[in-house]
């Protein structure tokens, strides 16, 4: 098991299974997204109550699935980080952030623009609204902090301890602003929480999720790649390994 | 058990550059070890090493035949260690700063103890002024003064003749000498040239290479 | 360990080796926190500072939006809490900084004791200095609001109880910038999302009040919160610190 | 099918906007993400080579040590 993880761990070893991996996990996350959007967009019935904008969910849940997912997972490389002194679980964090807030930003975005048809503004303090908004500016600060740095191993540590007290307060920032929000606005209407959806409903949105997901882990994989040769550059196996592919 | 603070094939690597590696130490009772090399070497990150700051580095540590992570406190309570800066705070008096560090050990301390200690150092008279209004010279004996004060075996110094007159480093040279004909240990980084003695080694950190004892 | 501490009486004698240090901690987080106490006191004007801001900032608000008391009384819970959480903010930077400027906090990390308890230690006293007197500020400036009467008691109390998480959680941003020389801004970036749950439930529990509502929920959560930020900060503020010192 | 026509498909009821901006939202971000780690990939392999190059270059004039030269340039 230790063997294992250790092996895991070093960045030759990860870049060589790495490669095998890649082109399936880009190949999955394609086909599913290719297939989720269209069935999606074109296929799937019409919201008896909210009409064609309803097909927003397709794009807008799997966005916030993966934001909160991404770091969580930035987190938990952090602290195999910080824990195993793993240089590449912060290798992963480090391409992961960028990731995160971008996906974060686009569940605000669809969702904003949902609130259009569904509450006739264009921004809303929904609940959930609200915890992507905060989620979104955890991103930033560990973005900002691992910039702030000169020494790049002290970026890593610092924004690893960040991450891990930022997963710490998530939930507690989600069910605190779900219970603000309750106060607040009793009666309204939440745009995702809905009792039981048919199946042409909720499989492309299942689709949609797990392509996301697929998506995510290709790009990991990919940006890791070009991180470990980033820094990994003058170790003799990255040069070998150059100098065969001329 | 008396002190010995080994290092085994000691290694920092900081942000892809290697500082030195496969470096071998023995610090022992009596000894005073002079780490050289140009800016840039390691010498102060060395230091941090050596004096349980820096947890980054390869290689074993082992304080007297124990690993240094299980026995860091024991470590730490027998070490003294003076940075680059002195760690006096300006707002304090001089004895409240070293009634500061004498608890910060875990004792209470005694007033007579640190007035000797401040005497000792050349401060007598600046005992009750805040060091703020002290010179940097002064506040650096303040700093030394700790080094009287305490009775750690194992002293760790960078840098402690900055800003000291001549007279000063005169009887800090006495001092680092004394303290290993009682069985202490000094690891020192200076530009200063230190007077020979037979307790005088010293370690030369190369340029990214492995460090050489002479 | 009394005999050993016993100074330059005995210099000549061959030096002992101290053993496992026992039941020092007291002795030097009492000390810690009476150092910090006597370096915030005597720099008087660092306590007052967030308090002058704190009601600078209540002043701004009626000029900015209407001195209509009606309208004032609703916002004031939210003004209130807000103000005082930037005013506690305002005065974190100052944490570690001058503490890693002199260099007294690398001897802080390496002194055989917790590091974690001694910054407890810390905290603890910016929050007596800081967070404790926003808390006994706000109903002043809650009359100036004119919040409803019956909640001043609650107001006071939820910013007691809710400026000591602040003040937690605000020493580890504090902890993370301490190392970087343009960290004042950055620290309220980090720092802001993680206060939102307590200011809501702080904000949450002087509305209540004023709703004639318990408030015994809130506080309680409130105290759960300092609770949970009680176990973890400390350990977190530790860890960053000693990544800081070595930035 | 959900939809009659094409222009049916793009009008969405009416919400077609809001539906095409969250749509292309998204795909703006996939692609772009996608693009930048290729652009990223590539840009890192060739400065690699380049580096390579230039130091092979450097080890012919001048004989050092392969291991000496790594330590004191990166």
């Amino acid at each position: 098991m230790w063997a294992f993880i250790h092996k895991l761990g070093s960045p030759k070893w990860f870049y060589g299974i790495s490669a095998r991996l890649s082109p399936w996990c880009w190949g999955v996350a394609v086909a599913l997204i290719l297939v989720g959007g269209v069935w999606g967009l074109a296929f799937a019935p019409a919201d008896y109550q909210q009409g064609h904008s309803f097909r927003i969910i397709y794009v807008h849940v799997p966005a916030a699935f993966l934001a909160q997912s991404i770091f969580v997972a930035m987190a938990a490389a952090g602290f195999i980080f910080m824990v195993w002194k793993i240089k590449l679980a912060d290798m992963a964090a480090t391409v992961m952030a960028p990731l995160g807030a971008g996906m974060t930003f686009v569940a605000l975005f669809s969702g904003a623009v949902w609130g259009v048809p569904t509450w006739g503004t264009w921004w809303q303090w929904d609940a959930r609204l609200t915890s992507m908004l905060i989620l979104f500016f955890l991103y930033i600060g560990v973005i900002a902090l691992r910039g702030a740095f000169t020494s790049r191993d002290s970026a890593s540590r610092a924004a690893s301890v960040l991450a891990m007290v930022g997963v710490i307060n998530i939930p507690i920032i989600k069910y605190s602003v779900e219970w603000w929000y309750t106060l607040h606005q009793p009666a309204t209407f939440s745009v995702t929480s809905r009792p039981a959806m048919p199946t042409e409903m909720w499989a492309p949105l299942l689709i949609m999720v797990l392509g996301f997901y697929s998506f995510f882990i290709a790009v990991t994989l990919m940006r890791t790649r070009s991180e470990i040769l980033r820094r990994e550059a003058s170790k003799r196996w990255v040069r070998e390994l150059l100098g065969e592919g001329g | 058990m008396s002190l010995r603070l080994q290092a085994r094939k000691l290694a920092c690597e900081r942000d892809d550059r290697w500082l030195f590696h496969d470096l071998d130490l023995d610090l022992c009772a009596g000894e005073i070890v002079r780490v050289e090399g140009p800016n840039g070497s390691g010498k102060t990150t060395l230091l941090k090493i050596l004096s349980g700051q820096l947890a980054d580095y390869r290689g074993e540590l082992f304080w007297r035949g124990a690993p240094m992570r299980r026995v860091r406190r024991d470590f730490l309570a027998n070490l003294l260690y003076l940075g680059h800066a002195p760690g006096v705070k300006a707002a304090l008096t001089a004895l409240e700063n070293l009634a500061w560090y004498q608890a910060l050990a875990g004792a209470s301390g005694d007033e007579d103890d640190r007035l000797a200690a401040l005497e000792t150092v050349g401060l007598a008279g600046f005992e009750d002024l805040p060091t703020g209004q002290l010179s940097a010279g002064q506040q650096r004996r303040v700093a030394l003064a700790r080094l009287e004060l305490m009775p750690r075996p194992l002293w760790v110094l960078d840098e402690p003749f900055t800003a000291i007159d001549r007279e000063g480093v005169a009887a800090l040279e006495a001092r680092l000498e004394a303290h290993t004909r009682r069985g202490g240990c000094v690891l020192v980084t200076t530009h200063h040239a230190l007077r020979a003695s037979s307790a005088l080694r010293s370690v030369r950190l190369g340029e990214g290479g492995a460090g050489v004892e002479r | 360990m009394s005999s050993a501490e016993s100074g330059p009486a005995r210099r000549d004698g061959p030096l002992p080796l101290a053993g496992e240090p026992e039941g020092g901690a007291m002795v030097a987080i009492r000390a810690t926190l009476k150092r910090d106490l006597v370096l915030m006191l005597r720099r008087r004007s660092e306590v007052l500072n967030p308090l002058v801001f704190f009601a600078l900032v209540i002043t701004l608000f009626p000029i900015g939006i209407s001195p209509d008391p009606e309208l004032l009384a609703t916002i004031a819970p939210g003004l209130l809490w807000v103000a005082a959480l930037l005013a506690a903010l305002l005065s974190l930077d100052g944490l570690f900084r001058s503490d890693y400027e002199d260099g007294s906090l690398e001897q802080l990390l390496l002194s055989p004791q917790p590091l974690a308890a001694l910054a407890l230690a810390k905290v603890a006293v910016h929050w007596l200095l800081t967070g404790l007197p926003l808390a006994l500020m706000a109903p002043v400036l809650g009359i100036m609001l004119s919040l409803p009467a019956g909640s001043y008691g609650v107001l006071a109390v939820s910013l007691a109880l809710g400026s000591a998480s602040l003040s937690l959680i605000g020493a580890i941003g504090a902890a993370l910038t301490v190392g970087l020389s343009r960290g004042g801004v950055l620290i309220s970036l980090l720092v802001l999302p993680l206060y939102i749950p307590v200011l809501i439930f702080g904000a949450g529990a002087v509305q209540a009040a004023i709703l004639g509502a318990g408030v015994s929920a809130h506080l309680a959560i409130l105290g759960a919160l300092l609770a949970v930020a009680l176990i973890f900060a400390p350990w977190a503020i530790a860890a960053s610190l000693r990544i800081s010192i070595n930035g | 099918m959900a939809f009659d026509s094409l222009s049916a498909f793009l009008a969405m009821g009416g919400h077609g906007p809001y539906v095409w901006a969250a749509y292309g939202a998204t795909v703006a971000l996939l692609l772009g993400v996608t693009l930048h780690a290729r652009a990223e990939r590539r840009q890192v392999l060739r400065d690699l080579r380049r580096r390579l190059r230039r130091e092979r270059r450097q080890a012919e004039s001048a004989p050092v040590s392969p291991d000496e030269r790594h330590a004191r340039e990166s």
